[in-house]
């Protein structure tokens, strides 16, 4: 059997088949976040952690946790974003599959924002569903975890993809977690400013459009432009690998 | 003459100190074949990353098909197939799993086609277990099949033999030696005597590098 | 100086500044401690550098100086 | 065109220019500061409602200035590097990135200092001074990730990146901590707006912010000829020239 190449030479036009390719990478990232259950869990339960610390170290009683609770679960929800975006290319980057990503015939800004948006499904996601358990224990009133889910929602992706962008810039770099957090976390001031600001205007029985139209602004940027510089962060790294 | 696919123009690049390369042509057409040989640390593996448009911190021209690289990234990775020190397997994924990943980013293909590269490296049975349990040689198979599954007409392995068996070898040879019949340009870099006659070899480190 | 004139009779005063000499004392010591720091850094930089580059060039020196006794052989 | 560029950005070029430039700037720096200094610091009257608290503005103003438009200047020094692939812009970026992070550190210390007399206490979330110390940390982190990155090539792209991402958010933290600010601040601990200054208060100032950019100037064209020497030190010319001092 003369090992002859299955498939014969042919000159392509360029990359064709971007859903395709959109599609593989999502369903990628889903399988290995569903075989590695570990790396979404883990967040999850610093997730829970940290919230639990703020009644301990501060003041159990009602009233500060009804105050405090929807900036304690924010800042929460912030740091567990940072810990999983550290290992969000590291091991392609480890294994040599993130040179061929960034080499297949597609854009990589296009490509780098469908993988951000699956990661934010696997691991993102499940931290929001755990957002009202966690007011609940905060004795927050029951409309106000729902806006506070909603700004989250809301706020999560836009976390999620500034993080991206240190992640991609500081995946060739030996233990990077803190400087991960280093340089993303001055981006985090302005979401994490409105994500609260909306709670507690809400509490105080102020409308809260103001605040979720700044969300949805920020989040329309972080889409946008995000993707460039993680593609343009990810091509620096894997240059000399 | 063949097509010229890929070509180089005075390169120059230097890396911690050292100049690696300066003015080096290398013009690949259909059906050559070029061995990039030198010590370790002469740049064999930098030279091969800068035709492969990864490592972008050099001066020179690159162009595809006539035309300047840069401008034509998206095509050219079309038609360009890079096989770098690390296999590019992930871990958790099975054989299957990596190879159905990696060829949907380039172009829809048949399900049986992946079966039947796996099974060319010498891999059945292994099809859907995960990589972890995979030999470093078998992972580096599951790599080589995707020579099997490629239609890119130019091919860039770096340190090509590497962690493969004399089976795997001699396969590995006669993909290369076909790819170049059937019109693609092959470039590599191996310390592996290589049996293929019809070879260019461009020296690196020491003399001036230029395809001899 | 328009209608600037000199706002302190005495040194005591100017250190006083109504009570304020305190704070902007300290605040004028810390920018000229930063920028020194700034300065003395940059100097420190340069010395380095060339002090690299002269033993450099001695290694390289020494290095010619052996090779030259036996016959060239090739570079 | 490209290659015509990369000439322009030469490094022995620029070495040459900026030697004859530092001498000017260091004295005209040290003229200019000298003399705003003295002028504010003595010259200039107590203010009616500060006293003289407000003296801290000489240097708390020019520094604060400088340290926000050095980081634009590295991001714009950044978007060259990117798109015209030239090595002096990030020689630009490793000289200032310490320099604006010094005077940032100066605009803060000065601003908690100034805080004081004012409102009884050390450090106020005040809008300004907030955003100042967010454009501190921006700074921390560009120097932090130009340590981590061993390639030269890799370093610059890196931080011209962060330089960039990092000036589009500039204007986003401000807007934000500013509103933010509103909501929690009782209108009086607000820091007041530049009062409506007689001639012999901005006069002093503008001088004083002049003798900052000229000192600026003078400390970031010496450290870039610092750079210069070390990326080029294989070359001929940075040879002879270390050898001739």
């Amino acid at each position: 059997m003369q090992p002859e190449s299955r498939t014969p030479v042919t000159l392509r036009e360029s990359g064709d088949g971007l859903i395709r390719a959109g599609v593989t990478t999502f369903r990628r990232e889903l399988l290995i976040a569903f075989r590695e259950k570990q790396d979404v869990i883990n967040p999850l339960v610093f997730f829970v952690l940290i919230v639990s610390l703020f009644p301990l170290g501060i003041s159990p009683e009602t009233e500060f946790l009804r105050d405090a609770g929807a900036g304690i679960i924010w800042v929460a929800a912030l740091l567990a974003i940072l810990l999983s975006l550290n290992m969000l290319f590291r091991n392609d980057y480890a294994d040599g599959y993130l040179e061929q990503w960034v080499l297949s015939p597609q854009p990589l800004a296009m490509m780098a924002l469908v993988r951000v948006s699956a990661v934010w499904v696997a691991s993102v996601v499940p931290l929001l569903l755990l957002v009202p358990l966690l007011g609940l224990m905060l004795h927050l009133p029951a409309e106000r975890i729902g806006v506070l889910t909603l700004t989250l929602l809301m706020g999560s992706p836009v976390l999620l993809l500034i993080g991206a962008i240190g992640a991609a810039l500081t995946v060739s770099v030996r233990n990077s977690g803190m400087l991960l957090a280093l340089l993303m976390t001055p981006f985090y001031v302005p979401v994490l400013i409105f994500g609260t600001g909306a709670v507690t205007a809400f509490g105080q029985g102020a409308s809260i459009t103001g605040h979720l139209a700044i969300l949805g602004a920020m989040l329309a940027l972080a889409i946008v432009l995000a993707p460039l510089a993680i593609a343009a962060g990810l091509r620096m790294s894997v240059a000399n690998g | 003459m063949s097509t010229t696919l890929l070509e180089a123009r005075q390169l120059y690049c230097e890396r911690d100190d050292r100049v690696l390369f300066s003015g080096l042509d290398l013009s690949v057409g259909s059906g050559d074949i070029v061995r990039i040989a030198g010590p370790n640390g002469a740049g064999k593996t930098t030279l091969l990353r800068v035709l492969a448009g990864l490592n972008l911190s050099f001066e020179g021209g690159l162009s595809w098909y006539g035309y300047p690289l840069h401008q034509q990234r998206d095509w050219y990775q079309a038609n360009m197939l890079f096989l770098g020190h690390r296999a590019g397997i992930t871990a958790s994924l099975t054989p299957l799993e990596n190879l159905r990943c990696w060829v949907d980013m380039r172009r829809p293909h048949r399900e049986e086609l992946l079966w039947e590269a796996l099974a060319d490296v010498g891999l059945e049975g292994y099809e859907d277990i995960p990589s972890a349990h995979l030999s470093a040689g078998q992972q580096r198979r599951v790599a080589l099949a995707r020579l099997y599954l490629s239609t890119e007409p130019v091919w860039l392995l770096d340190e090509a033999f590497t962690a493969i068996d004399q089976g795997a070898v001699k396969v590995l040879e006669s993909l290369i030696s076909s790819r170049a019949a059937q019109g693609g340009a092959v470039v590599l870099s191996t310390h592996h005597r290589l049996q293929l006659d019809e070879c260019r070899v461009l020296e690196l480190g020491g003399s001036l590098g230029f395809a001899t | 100086m328009g209608d600037a004139l000199m706002q302190f009779d005495s040194l005591q005063s100017l250190i006083a500044m109504n009570g304020y000499g305190a704070y902007v004392w300290s605040s004028y010591l810390v920018f000229l401690v930063v920028i020194a720091a700034l300065v003395l850094g940059t100097r420190l930089q340069y010395r380095r550098i060339v002090l690299d580059q002269q033993r450099l060039v001695r290694i390289e020196s020494r290095k010619a100086s052996e090779r030259k006794p036996q016959n060239e052989s090739g570079s | 065109m490209w290659q015509w560029f990369h000439k322009l950005g030469s490094p022995k070029w620029f070495f040459g220019i900026a030697g004859r430039l530092i001498p000017w700037l260091g004295f005209g720096a040290l003229i200019l500061l000298g003399v705003g200094i003295v002028w504010g610091l003595l010259f200039a009257p107590a203010d009616y409602q500060q006293g003289d608290s407000y003296r801290i503005i000489f240097i708390h103003v020019p520094s604060a200035y400088l340290g926000q438009s050095l980081y634009v200047a590295m991001a714009v020094a950044g978007a060259v590097g990117l798109i015209w692939r030239m090595k002096m812009a990030d020689t630009f970026i490793a000289a200032t990135a310490p320099v604006g992070a010094a005077l940032t550190f100066v605009a803060l210390f000065t601003g908690a200092v100034w805080g004081k007399p004012t409102w009884g206490t050390w450090w106020v979330w005040d809008a300004r001074l907030t955003s100042m110390l967010l454009l501190f940390f921006l700074y921390l982190g560009v120097m932090a990730l130009r340590r981590a990155l061993e390639d030269p090539e890799n370093r610059a792209r890196a931080s011209a990146i962060l330089t960039l991402v990092g000036v589009v958010n500039i204007p986003i933290i401000k807007f934000s901590v500013e509103w933010w600010n509103t909501l929690h601040q009782p209108a009086s601990i607000k820091m007041t707006e530049a009062p409506a200054m007689p001639a012999s208060m901005w006069v002093p100032l503008l001088i004083c912010a002049i003798g900052f950019h000229l000192l600026a100037g003078w400390l970031i064209l010496m450290r870039m000829r610092n750079e210069i020497l070390y990326r080029e030190r294989r070359a001929r010319w940075v040879r002879d020239w270390l050898l001739s001092q």
